[in-house]
């Protein structure tokens, strides 16, 4: 067996995603949640889209599907999707910069999936599905072709990014948009949160599906989570004090 | 009005920043200052290492360093290669490169940026295929890592030349990360490179890494013991010219670093003065 | 100085000035680098892609391991995405890849990451430790754990919580500033490369 | 084929793909596990690789229909179609180790790559002197930590005085080392738990929650 402390982790936190499934879908007994600035302006950046009359840009990133860092791909589709459904429904005119070719299929469907729920499928623009040409530096001059040519109004930037992050903040502030940042490079966090009006970083943009769609069986996810990180920070309290101490348990979470 | 406005007018101006910028690393770059340097504890150590590496050592180096980020990463692979293949005649050093994950590395910049500086190894006398060879890219993410780490020819058929690798002398003993006697990294991916090759084999690991990466991902793994050794960026390439006494471009970039955080440093106040004088004008006008 | 007389360096130093040059204002220069950028990358990309295609299903099908002309029929399922009607078979090659990658981010993050970051706060007091020293073992697993409990979800940030989580809040900060400020010799490389290209091999500066 | 449109099959699909890879991780040495999955880890590239046929279709026609339209500045995007081809067939044909491929390669390539990927420098200078401001106490540290550290970075400085550069290691030792630690945790929890939604058909981000 391989990394056995690993898989025991791996069953606590399935054992308390089924203790609060359990709790809030069936006994109906669903947690407060935290709201997250970020989501709460995706209604105010594609509201002031529609007003001016000026288009939203969704920046959705790189990344492989392969690699171990999908999951930031897919938080960065959920909020697409979702930018996409408001788009549909208030007839805003959406731009979408496709980084990697792997992902043309997946943002297709999902904005096809968007304007079809809102019941307009005629008036989703194919040629506003923009592939930006695969590498990070195809996508920073690719975007400031987009910011200069189309003047987008709102300009949203998720998924997986490298340093071009502190760029596309910078373009906004300059371009005057309204910009968003959802990423979880750690080493682009000072630049989400200087350069952008709206962020999420790390574990907020992961979770970012449960907190739109409200729905308690995404919530109570989150919600194992939350006791996995207190069990994780009572694990971290008593084996900081032992090793303070001179007794490490460090042999007993590599098994 | 005054001067608080034309001092806003010019900060917010991005060409007014960004061209003095660009003019202020113009100037050193072009006319070293020769300001002083310090050779940094790590390089040393790095050096050292490498000197007294043992005759016959089987030494692979993965090269993945992507092309835009060669500007923090080459400048210390040239120094350290040099030393490297002007060791392995006389010491009969085996040098492997390869590159996992990031193709540029292993099949353009290794020619054009590094073999270009110092010179081809048939140059230190060493032969292709016996005393240096380049397995080539190979795609994938930590599966294909894994992978070459257990069973290279799982991964890799065909060096970058094309041939079949068993056509190879050097890699007749050679089947795993198992069979290397150190390690080099030069790019990203240092966390894959401990996760896969530094713990299940250990193997020494000497990584070639940006400045930036020191932080969260070089230092706690050297403080752990897990990496032997570090160079980090082109601060640690510069101190690695001078240890082998070819001064290049790393040297003479050092100058304009210390220009540009200057001056980033002097903007920064200029803003808080700039911010504060505004502060006080509104509460001036409000009273 | 002798200005380089290779065509080619000529070519590299004219896209570079183009590209810096949209620092002064937008002008056609910047507007070719820039479309030249993004062909040059899609071109190169195909091009590795290729490579990729010929070393891991190609060569092997030629020395007899047939198997390998699977991934490129499903492989080809990702072009219906252009026809309405079989737009769905593209998800198959899609779930395949996304496996690898969802399974790769499960459970190697949690030995490599979780774990690994939680044993690393654990340092025994050295003897003979200074203050400095101390606080240092207090402040690292109190930043760590309070930085943590600032991500919670389903607790609002009142009361004990909220304490903890305000002196995350002010960490992150500092912390995030630290890091920020340690990038700028990395990103000051960025744009030293290729102004070196342009003054010692275009210009042929000696320095 | 009607069951191949269903969304459950590819639910299925991608659940049993991930068992296989998670049960190869945790029981390692089981030989037909291991070679499957480096079966399987080569066709992702694959498929990956294939991606990029769309990627190409897309930048086509969107550059052909702007030339129709005679948009502004269409002779851009013809330049851009006419590029992407050059590179396309040069390595396309000759391989990545072709002369004039390389050429393209040494002398376009790999010098733009740098110059618009070094614009994350300059923006980041010119948005640090607009936000690194002593506005409140959050703000404050920013600057604080960004400021010192970058000081402690200077070459020059380390030879007068060691004094910036041990403050710099300690607050990468101490502070910042503890809210990394955090970040990486809590980055690492997230993969997790998006990993599980995804994986029981909770979280559908791949292909949208309902039959289009």
């Amino acid at each position: 067996m391989n990394d056995l402390t690993g898989f025991l982790f791996l069953l606590l936190i399935l054992v308390f995603y089924v203790y609060t499934y359990w709790t809030s879908v069936k006994r109906n007994r669903i947690p407060h949640f935290r709201s997250l600035a970020g989501l709460v302006a995706l209604e105010e950046m594609v509201g002031r889209a529609t007003e001016m009359g000026r288009p939203v840009f969704h920046s959705t990133g790189l990344g492989t599907l392969y690699s171990s860092g999908v999951g930031t791909v897919l938080a960065s589709f959920v909020v697409f999707s979702e930018v996409a459904n408001k788009c549909a429904q208030m007839n805003t005119e959406l731009i979408v910069g496709i980084g990697a070719a792997e992902h043309i299929p997946i943002i297709t469907a999902l904005a096809e999936q968007a304007y079809a729920v809102a019941g307009v499928p005629e008036n989703l623009n194919y040629n506003d599905l923009v592939f930006l040409g695969g590498t990070q530096s195809a996508l920073v001059a690719a975007i400031m072709e987009i910011m200069d040519s189309r003047a987008p109004s709102s300009f949203l930037v998720t998924g997986s990014y490298g340093a071009d992050i502190a760029t596309y903040g910078g373009l906004a502030r300059e371009y005057g948009t309204l910009s968003l940042c959802g990423t979880t490079n750690t080493y682009q966090y000072p630049y989400a949160v200087a350069a952008y009006d709206y962020w999420l970083i790390g574990e907020d943009f992961l979770a970012a599906a449960a907190v739109i769609s409200k729905d308690p069986v995404q919530i109570s996810n989150i919600w194992a989570g939350d006791l996995f990180r207190f069990t994780l920070c009572i694990i971290m309290a008593i084996g900081v004090i032992l090793s303070w101490v001179g007794y490490n348990i460090t042999q007993y979470l590599t098994m | 009005m005054g001067i608080t406005d034309t001092v806003r007018k010019l900060l917010t101006r991005r060409t007014f920043v960004q061209g003095m910028l660009i003019i202020l690393l113009i100037i050193p770059l072009s006319r070293p200052l020769g300001l002083p340097i310090l050779i940094g504890e790590h390089s040393r150590a790095f050096y050292r290492i490498v000197e007294e590496l043992p005759p016959n050592a089987k030494i692979l180096f993965s090269q993945v360093t992507p092309v835009v980020l060669m500007g923090d990463l080459i400048p210390q692979a040239i120094p350290v290669t040099y030393q490297l293949v002007s060791l392995a005649k006389e010491r009969n050093w085996k040098l492997y490169f390869v590159g996992i994950g990031s193709p540029d590395g292993i099949l353009q910049l290794i020619d054009s940026e590094i073999w270009a500086t110092i010179g081809w190894p048939e140059e230190y006398g060493l032969k292709y295929g016996e005393d240096w060879c380049n397995l080539g890219f190979v795609a994938g993410g930590d599966i294909s890592w894994s992978t070459f780490g257990s069973d290279i020819r799982a991964v890799v058929q065909y060096d970058r030349e094309g041939n079949n690798i068993d056509s190879l002398p050097m890699m007749q003993d050679v089947n795993s990360v198992a069979d290397f006697d150190i390690i080099f990294n030069n790019g990203e991916y240092n966390t894959v490179i401990v996760r896969q090759w530094g713990e299940p084999y250990g193997k020494p690991l000497m990584l070639l890494c940006l400045t930036g990466a020191v932080v969260q991902d070089v230092e706690p793994f050297y403080r752990a013991g897990q990496v032997k050794e570090y160079l980090a960026g082109v601060r640690g390439g510069a101190d690695y010219e001078l240890l082998v006494n070819r001064p290049g471009k790393a040297i003479a970039s050092l100058d304009a670093i210390s220009i540009s955080h200057i001056f980033l440093i002097g903007l920064i106040a200029l803003g808080n003065v700039l911010y504060f004088a505004e502060k006080k004008e509104k509460g001036r006008n409000s009273l | 100085m002798t200005v380089s007389s290779d065509p080619g360096m000529w070519v590299a130093a004219l896209f570079i000035i183009s590209a810096y040059s949209i620092i002064v204002r937008d002008n056609p220069f910047y507007r070719l680098a820039e479309r030249t950028m993004v062909g040059a990358a899609a071109g190169v990309l195909t091009v590795q892609g290729i490579e990729n295609i010929r070393k891991l299903a190609w060569m092997p099908i030629m020395d007899g391991k047939v198997v390998n002309i699977i991934p490129l029929l499903v492989g080809l399922l990702i072009f219906t995405r252009i026809s309405k009607e079989y737009s769905y078979l593209s998800r198959y090659p899609i779930v395949l890849m996304l496996g690898a990658g969802i399974a790769a981010g499960m459970v190697r993050s949690i030995p490599a990451e979780i774990i690994k970051q939680t044993t690393g706060l654990f340092a025994p007091i050295p003897s003979g430790a200074t203050a400095l020293d101390i606080l240092g073992l207090i402040i690292v697993p109190l930043f760590a754990a309070t930085t943590l409990l600032f991500f919670t979800y389903t607790r609002e940030h009142t009361g004990g919580l909220g304490i903890l989580t305000k002196i995350g809040r002010y960490a992150l900060m500092f912390g995030l500033g630290a890091n920020f400020g340690n990038m700028v010799a990395t990103r000051t490389s960025y744009v030293i490369q290729p102004l070196q290209v342009l003054l010692y091999q275009w210009l042929g500066i000696r320095i | 084929m009607n069951l191949l449109r269903k969304r459950e099959i590819s639910v299925y699909l991608l659940f049993i793909t991930s068992m296989v890879f998670i049960v190869q991780y945790y029981l390692p040495g089981f030989d037909p596990l291991d070679s499957l999955i480096s079966l399987l880890g080569n066709w992702a590239v694959v498929f990956s690789a294939m991606a990029m046929g769309l990627g190409l279709l897309n930048l086509a026609t969107n550059s052909v229909r702007k030339i129709q339209k005679r948009s502004k500045e269409w002779y851009f995007d013809a330049w851009l179609l006419f590029i992407m081809l050059l590179v396309l067939v040069l390595g396309g044909i000759g391989g990545a180790k072709d002369e004039r491929y390389l050429w393209i390669f040494n002398n376009v390539y790999q010098q733009l790559s740098p110059t618009f990927f070094g614009f994350a420098y300059l923006y980041m200078c010119s948005v640090a002197v607009l936000t690194f401001r002593v506005a409140n106490w959050e703000t404050a540290l920013l600057m604080l930590g960004g400021v010192l550290v970058m000081i402690g970075n200077i070459p020059f400085i380390q030879v007068y005085t060691g004094a910036f550069v041990s403050l710099k290691d300690w607050i990468f030792a101490i502070p910042s080392r503890g809210v990394f630690t955090a970040f990486r945790i809590s980055m690492a929890l997230g993969f997790v738990l998006i990993g599980i939604r995804t994986l029981l058909g909770i979280e559908r981000g791949y292909m949208g929650a309902e039959e289009s």
